[in-house]
């Protein structure tokens, strides 16, 4: 089945979801993923956006993190202080997706410059719910379409932390949540190794080859003992996605008419 | 808590130098107050938002702000905050402080400005290089445990404004949907600004809403649409195609200041501004 | 979130020794649940609840408690908790160990336990002798100020009990009306148990009301009237009368033991206690 | 006209209270005293129950804090933790009324216990939002029948503090209110002496004798260079009090029906 990679990035991205989990979600290819898997095989996902939605079933994705649909189709909204303290920092979120500019290979995140802080050659949105996410989620998933650019040997700034200098130091570390347990690319999938805590290639979409993966990785990519393939979307997931982005598409761009003042 | 015209409220209220946090999180954005701002020429102001979007990439680019406090600067769902980018990389149209947060610290510098505590106290800011670049962040030590934790001073704005669904005519204010920070934005602030969409004679009986009583109120204004291109629950919806041409609007400086001149200097309230993009759309 | 029995809920999820609080402020006390546990006979509890009221009156005076952390010990508009005062003045029917604050100390311990902050910070404990009877107290400098404020270390109950209006059938739970600590003393919990006046198929849209999701609550029980003497806003009203009756009743110890175990221990479950009460009446 | 002290005490108190002001009311005398003033001459007062009921207005007297009428008839009901932190502590409060069991010459006041700490004569109830409506509210107002056991040379346990040991150091001290402006009793009224902070007669109910007033309290009572004669009740202040107070018994007589399990 013929598919782009963002959506064999978001199939395989969903199909790490199951049962009532709780996640915490991003804007993006992880809303896409998060509702595509709430919509076939896990419907007792629980979705939490930053917004203070919380469960929210949307029928479209949203553009924003705080569309109306997501307040209209939520158990319950709260105030944003709650979300990040009653929610994320107790514990109870089981699930974190994070993207990100550039990624190094123990998981660390840069949403904030490259370049100097002070003198940045391109300012980026900056940390949102990334670092706490990263910290308090019992394990989270980053998504990102790996380039040299992104995936890099050296942050240009850490604005969520991963594995830090790896071997273990996460674990010594005050952060309760595991940490990233995948990187979900747009040739497969990189986990951390079990004890330096280096992302290696643990697997692949069809038709990639592991040389494409170490070209478009920025350090030199280490390669789990069983790289596992990565079946393709079926048609009946690629249906539903792509069901669910023709509805989006068309309610972001259905014209709303301008209030009177 | 008086009833004001928009243009008495900021007349009156917002003052040279400031600090100014006009909240509403992605819902409830008050763009009505911010062009009001910007057509009053408010200078040297220190903006302070979780999410600045596209009514601080304005009011950046017009000129207003000298400092901005903030957590998550982009165009949600669509890219970059030009303007926001442009004064951080190339000072224009004038250098602008940063005082960068997470979206858990900003919100509780929020809410210990809002309980009158000089800080809040969360376990974040680990591992990362945030607090290093922001002041702002420091440790405190559990005095039962010994544990470190991250410390954020208080947020109290001169002025928070907000807009809202209803206001009664006492000025007691009704918030329905999502409310992000903005309530505690609200009571963390010195003065306090609620544009409304409408003013009826009695709130239906609130029990558990999000409600500001009227005398934490310093001017309510009515301001149908005043959150427009962002949303009002029950009102009308996010014109998700408008944020989506800002890119392409706010890409260029000089692209910028036309639409600004046309759409915001050179109207005379939010009623024109509203009126001259439906003629424009 | 499993749809228990009370007696299930009580049995299963309430332990020996457990720091248990039952909450809700005036309004939605969990008489039933307490009951229950007098009637399984749960000793060497530690009880936390802002206002003990008549409810931890009747369980300290059947000796389920070893210890209590609360801050108005009162029967509210009427006058004394006679068994709470016969255990701290006599150890009546044991020695009852306090942990006192005020409300504004205790509502910061529950919000620090909610949030898992090990401290709560409050401008509070000012100039008194709470604190130099009080362990959970100390003092903690502001990391930017240097001035010093009240910390309370954070309260964790093994287990929380709430009684509310309504949970659909997966478990999520609406509150409407007071609520007092109840909601960060159900989210600073390791169990959550709540019993209701009545399950829904799906509880009505709630946006911006009060609302435990599934996940947070781990069983909840069906219990019609569960608040009474105290009231369930919407179902039934508070028994003012029954509160000032109690005075008498618990007055003495014989009459109170009577009382008790006529209407608790000797009632299989919180229906044929109300039966009795109607009956009595 | 014929009134009780009770009542006497009710309408000097209500009479203090103006215009908008915001109060944090407490059950009992400070109740019927602010609810008396919001039905005469003050209907614009904002009346706080630490229960959570802000701006309410209700028909009866609540019997405790949290009666269901409050809620019914508030402008909105906030959780207890943001009464204390976003209202009072944020000195949003203009007056607060306390009552005790005792006071001291410097307006400090137990409501904890008699006796020693560890080893009461008396329990009480305890110190509720006392010490920090002390603390927080612009000033506030005490409500006390005076009897030398009430009106104390030196209190058993300091719940809440008043002008502490007098001559300014409450002002010296972390607590942003004024303290305790008025002293009401059941034969008129004490306020601080300006210079040394003690409690001293200001006002006299009338028919009562200074040395009356002296005999009612624990310590050496010093008067006001002028004590004041405060009017008895009026007609139309008795007429409202009893009326509200006549539909509160009977509302809290009243047969509730016992639910059905």
């Amino acid at each position: 089945m013929n598919c782009t990679p963002d959506e064999y990035m978001t199939v395989a991205a969903a199909r790490l979801l199951q049962g009532s989990q709780v996640c915490f979600v991003g804007i993006g290819l992880p809303s896409a993923a998060c509702n595509l898997a709430r919509l076939t095989h896990a419907p007792d996902l629980v979705l939490i956006y930053e917004s203070g939605t919380i469960g929210t079933r949307p029928t479209v994705l949203p553009l924003s993190i705080g569309d109306g649909e997501l307040a209209l189709t939520a158990t319950c909204v709260v105030p944003l202080p709650e979300v990040f303290s009653h929610y994320l920092q107790a514990g109870r979120v089981d699930v974190g997706f994070l993207g990100a500019a550039q990624i190094d290979r123990y998981g660390n995140l840069n949403t904030t410059v490259i370049g100097p802080y002070d003198a940045p050659h391109t300012r980026l949105p900056g940390a949102g719910g990334a670092p706490e996410i990263a910290a308090h989620a019992r394990q989270t998933f980053v998504m990102l379409r790996a380039t040299t650019r992104s995936c890099v040997e050296k942050l240009d700034f850490r604005t969520s932390a991963g594995y830090l200098d790896g071997h273990g130091a996460r674990a010594r570390s005050a952060a309760p949540g595991l940490g990233p347990r995948a990187l979900i690319t747009d040739f497969g999938m990189l986990a951390p190794h079990p004890l330096d805590d280096e992302l290696q290639l643990s697997a692949l979409f069809e038709g990639v080859s592991r040389d494409q993966a170490r070209a478009a990785v920025g350090w030199p990519l280490r390669c789990a003992d069983d790289v596992a393939a990565i079946a393709p979307p079926t048609a009946a997931e690629l249906a539903v996605l792509r069901d669910l982005q023709q509805r989006t598409r068309e309610a972001h761009q259905r014209p709303v008419s301008i209030p009177l003042g | 808590m008086p009833l004001m015209t928009l243009d008495e409220a900021i007349g009156t209220l917002v003052h040279e130098g400031d600090c100014v946090a006009l909240e509403g999180f992605t819902h409830l954005i008050p763009f009505a107050a911010g062009h009001e701002i910007i057509r009053q020429r408010r200078r040297n102001l220190h903006l302070v938002r979780m999410t600045p979007d596209l009514i601080y990439d304005q009011m950046i680019g017009m000129g207003c702000a000298r400092a901005l406090s903030f957590s998550w600067g982009g165009n949600p769902g669509v890219g970059s905050l030009h303007r926001l980018r442009d004064a951080v990389e190339n000072q224009w149209p004038q250098p602008l402080k940063l005082c960068e947060h997470s979206h858990a610290g900003l919100a509780a510098a929020y809410c210990a400005g809002a309980a009158r505590l000089p800080f809040g106290v969360l376990r974040g800011y680990l591992d990362n290089d945030l607090a290093g670049h922001n002041p702002a962040v420091r440790r405190v030590a559990c005095p039962f445990t010994g544990r470190q934790l991250a410390a954020v001073a208080a947020i109290n704005p001169d002025v928070t404004i907000l807009h809202a669904q209803t206001a009664d005519r006492r000025g007691n204010v009704a918030i329905h949907g999502i409310v992000g920070a903005a309530r505690e934005a609200a009571l963390a602030a010195g003065r306090v600004i609620v544009t409304v969409e409408e003013i009826v004679d009695e709130l239906a009986p609130a029990m558990n809403a999000i409600v500001l009583p009227h005398w934490v109120v310093t001017a309510t204004v009515l301001c149908r649409g005043g959150a427009y291109p962002s949303y009002a629950q029950g009102h009308y919806q996010r014109d998700n195609a408008f944020y989506q041409r800002w890119d392409q609007i706010s890409r260029d400086r000089a692209v910028f200041s036309d639409w600004m001149r046309q759409h915001v200097l050179q109207t005379r309230d939010h009623r024109a501004h509203l009126d001259g993009l439906r003629a424009a759309a």
